[in-house]
């Protein structure tokens, strides 16, 4: 299966990347996606960031499923 | 008569207050609440020159739509407009306004604070801050 | 660069609330929060038709700044504008605004809601309502 | 004494006044010059309101003193 990444603010500035595509096994997880990514990407290893699956916050453990997007934010700091 | 509409943009230019009352009112409502945040020309004790807002929009989107649905539930509200601006902005712009619009004050107030109050903590934007000596996003590395 | 100023003023004109978040605001301030008292369509069970506001301004004066010297104890405010209107509105228009700034914004809704909720108590400006079948002012036999 | 009393709102149409001057004893009270009006204005009788002197709220067992303006102030309803 294959995944879009998008990386914002800090994390896109760390690895020069805004959005990157990713191929997994089907059944991958959120958990996965991140593996492959501190592989290609060894800037993400010290940083904070939660996930966003389609928009909406996700854990590790969520299943890709059929998501298109899958997002790190780092701490927000809007308003 | 009481419409509903709550809803959040994105612009890259200044963002006008006024027109975002007009909008946002019906005529059932005694009471528009408006919050501006503005750049402020120091922050965590550094002198600020100038600020860059990035943002990912169809997810602030969906998270905002949470957002304005909770302050429906908690405090009735049905209209509000919030206006974030991205890329950079000058000491004195405005980076978000939002405008509420109630029949009665109480619920506007504590919507308008609930909106701003909780957009900082799920909505995704971030901040830059450029000083005399460097450049941080902000939140990143606390 | 943090100027301390409250001030009240009257006008028959209607309200534009841009200038005041412009005049109001000093490079310091992080958070503007503003509200439109605006006049409604009904009020106590009735279509209103039009409002007529009148003031006793000297009075009006003093008494609002026993509330902004309140609101400087309580929350630390230091810099809002009100403007009243006086005279004949019709709906839709705004009756109060109220713009306060201040470095951070909970201060700010703290102050902003304080400075309305008092004025109503205290400053002596009256309201007549007209509706389809006669007039009254507001508070007078209740 | 003079002192110079103001009527607003409800106060004043049901007066026809929006200013009228006092003239009474020394030591004249905010009470003594309400007895005065409402000699005057019998539709005073059944208002409510309070009193300001000076642009400050006083009560009926205030002193006139030197004040120079009296105000029957109805329940307000500004905002």
């Amino acid at each position: 299966m294959k995944i879009a990444v998008l990386l914002f603010a800090g994390l896109r500035e760390a690895t020069g990347e805004s959005r990157v595509e990713l191929e997994l096994g089907d059944g991958a997880t959120v958990g996965d996606a991140q593996a492959e990514l501190l592989r290609r990407f060894p800037a993400l290893r010290e940083r904070r960031y939660a996930f966003a699956l389609d928009h909406h916050y996700a854990t590790a453990a969520t299943a890709l499923g059929s998501a298109r997007e899958l997002a790190l934010i780092p701490p927000v700091s809007g308003g | 008569m009481t419409s509903s509409r709550c809803e959040l943009r994105f612009t890259s230019a200044c963002i006008a207050l006024e027109p975002l009352l007009e909008e946002v009112r019906s005529d059932g409502d005694g009471a528009v609440v408006s919050f501006l945040g503005v750049v402020r020309d120091h922050a965590r004790g550094k002198r600020v020159r100038f600020l860059d807002y990035e943002a990912y929009p169809p997810m602030a989107e969906v998270q905002m739509r949470l957002l304005f649905e909770e302050a429906r539930e908690r405090f009735g509200l049905e209209r509000a407009l919030v206006v974030h601006r991205t890329g950079r902005l000058q000491i004195g712009e405005a980076s978000v306004a939002i405008a509420v619009a109630t029949p009665h004050r109480a619920a506007g107030f504590e919507a308008c604070r609930h909106l701003i109050d909780r957009l900082k903590e799920t909505v995704p934007i971030w901040k830059k801050e450029t000083y005399e000596d460097g450049s941080a996003w902000i939140g990143e590395r606390s």
